[in-house]
């Protein structure tokens, strides 16, 4: 059992997604589903699940998957709590990553035509054209002390190949506390709403241990990030579900 | 000799890109002439052997695409063909937007792009250049190279390019760019 | 594609004259049918900008008469142009690297220098060589008229050489450790 886990955990690791909208749209399109808030609630956890694996990204790479797990765990919160009250940046965060990942689609789609053209038909230039007239034409800005400046310049414009820009840092570390409001918003929302569950297709009982799973989910998502983040020779994580405890808990905040 | 003959002979000399301005300026004629004289170049190219490549404000003359075999085995220098997924994106990008920001792509891919722009650009395929628009930001565009590689005279001619205009020019296009501008201001542009 | 196409694309990539023969070699047919493509070719270039010209069993494409005048002063104007910033800093990388492939350049600039590296070349500031380590590439030197116009008899003598020298070199490992990655890899490097 433990041993197939791994294996599918590495079969995630090496599909290669390079950012979080690639993870993404292959989510949904695996499922045959459209961008839109829907679909992106029922990848979420799929998601999760890939950025608490993360292993071998530079800090950079892992804080542009974690700046969008931020989002995701809003958009499952409300669909799974309809009545939890987002702010107006939340709510602009939501529609802004799904813009963001149409597009994204757009341009992955037609990047296919490039895959499929790129070097395929070459227009060729001309070769050099011949000059027969040999000349030595210098310019005066031609100096030792010029060409040292130049060369200076030069090597100082090199990028450096380590870097995570500040901001970044910032949104990952506060990823961390975002996850800690939410889960106190959520089971906040899940007290105060308990009586005004719906029955539909659910029934009250159902739609809670789903809740639950998905607050213990976030705070294995918080390790995972943590551990993502500061671990070079970082292994693996397995996320084990364990429902039965989770339905205790709910009873414990529902009274509460 | 008409205006259209010595653009010919003039890009042919050369064996590099021309700018429509540089060649008004060469020849001495307004760019009125210069631009019908490219158009009416481009009719007689039509079923000939050698191409007229088009970008912004820039033509070339190549061979045509068809006989990309028998070139590549003429060329010693070797070609290298590899696009990893990141370098597709940033193509796709690229291309059928006709140049955007390293803002603009990072907001669309997800990610920082900046080490892909470069190998692109030392590859040939891109350029960065001050953006017309603005000139405090640069934009990073296609070279001739790139639609070389493509086998097409101009971005235009990229498969799907005509029915992507009514697609893009859509709510999600303006928000990206009030997106890009907050960013932009709050960070250093490049 | 016919072969007067063929024959037409391949004159103006070559640039240079070329045998009837070694036209029937390169595009594996006839001596016929050579003969008959360069009677078309003849007949569609007239009234246009490049002429077909002929000498004993030799063909070339050039430009017509009327214009060499125009192209005299061009070269002159362009020879005599003042260096741009990119050429100059190209120009200090190749004489504080000793030499350096386009690639190596390419990667310490962060963009593409080959139009550059051949107008340093025309102007007889840097010369193209076979490289003596791999003779699939080449590379780019200084000129012995370039060392001494700036008062020095070889590199080693321009002003922080040794340390300027250290760390081009260092880049050009970082430049070879990334080729084997994408070599590795099959893709570009990130």
């Amino acid at each position: 059992m433990e041993n197939e886990v791994l294996e599918n955990a590495y079969v995630i690791k090496t599909a290669g997604f390079e950012g979080p909208f690639g993870l993404l749209l292959n989510l949904i399109e695996a499922r045959k589903l459209f961008v839109n808030d829907i679909s992106l609630a029922q990848v979420t956890e799929d998601y999760l699940k890939y950025v608490n694996n993360l292993g071998g990204l530079s800090p950079a790479e892992v804080s542009s998957f974690v700046v969008v797990a931020a989002t995701l765990i809003l958009i499952k919160s409300k669909s799974l709590l309809p009545n939890l009250a987002l702010t107006d940046e939340e709510e602009s965060d939501i529609k802004n990553l799904e813009d963001r990942l149409k597009l994204y689609e757009i341009y992955s789609k037609l990047s296919l035509n490039i895959k499929e053209n790129f070097g395929k038909k070459i227009i060729f230039a001309p070769l050099e054209r011949k000059n027969d007239i040999l000349v030595f034409l210098p310019d005066d800005q031609i100096t030792k002390e010029s060409m040292m400046m130049f060369v200076e310049g030069a090597l100082g414009r090199m990028p450096k190949k380590t870097f995570l820009p500040e901001v970044e840092v910032k949104k990952v570390i506060s990823i961390e506390e975002m996850i800690d409001k939410l889960t106190a918003r959520i089971q906040d929302s899940l007290r105060m709403n308990f009586k005004d569950f719906a029955g539909g297709a659910q029934t009250k009982e159902e739609r809670v241990v789903v809740i639950v799973g998905f607050l213990a989910m976030l705070e294995l998502v918080r390790g995972g990030i943590l551990n993502a983040m500061q671990d070079n020779n970082f292994e693996d994580i397995i996320i084990e579900k364990s429902a039965p405890v989770e339905l205790e808990q709910v009873e414990i905040i529902v009274e509460n | 000799m008409n205006i259209e003959q010595k653009i010919e002979a003039l890009l042919f000399w050369k064996g590099e890109p021309l700018s429509r301005k540089k060649l008004s300026e060469i020849l001495e004629v307004g760019q009125n002439e210069i631009n019908e004289g490219i158009e009416k170049l481009k009719e007689s190219l039509s079923g000939r052997g050698i191409v007229l490549q088009e970008k912004e404000n820039e033509i070339t003359l190549g061979t045509m695409p068809e006989l990309s075999e028998l070139f590549e085995k003429l060329q010693k220098e070797e070609l290298n063909r590899e696009l990893s997924k990141a370098s597709l994106e940033t193509l796709s990008i690229l291309l059928y937007k006709n140049g955007a920001s390293r803002a603009e792509i990072d907001y669309i891919r997800g990610v920082n792009s900046s080490f892909i722009l470069r190998a692109l650009a030392i590859r040939g395929l891109v350029e960065k250049v001050i953006d017309t628009a603005d000139n405090r930001r640069y934009i990073y565009k296609p070279t001739f190279d790139l639609l070389s590689f493509m086998g097409v005279k101009s971005v235009e001619e990229l498969p799907g390019y005509a029915e992507l205009n009514g697609a893009i020019e859509n709510t999600s296009e303006e928000l990206a760019k009030e997106e890009i501008l907050r960013e932009e201001n709050g960070a250093d542009p490049e």
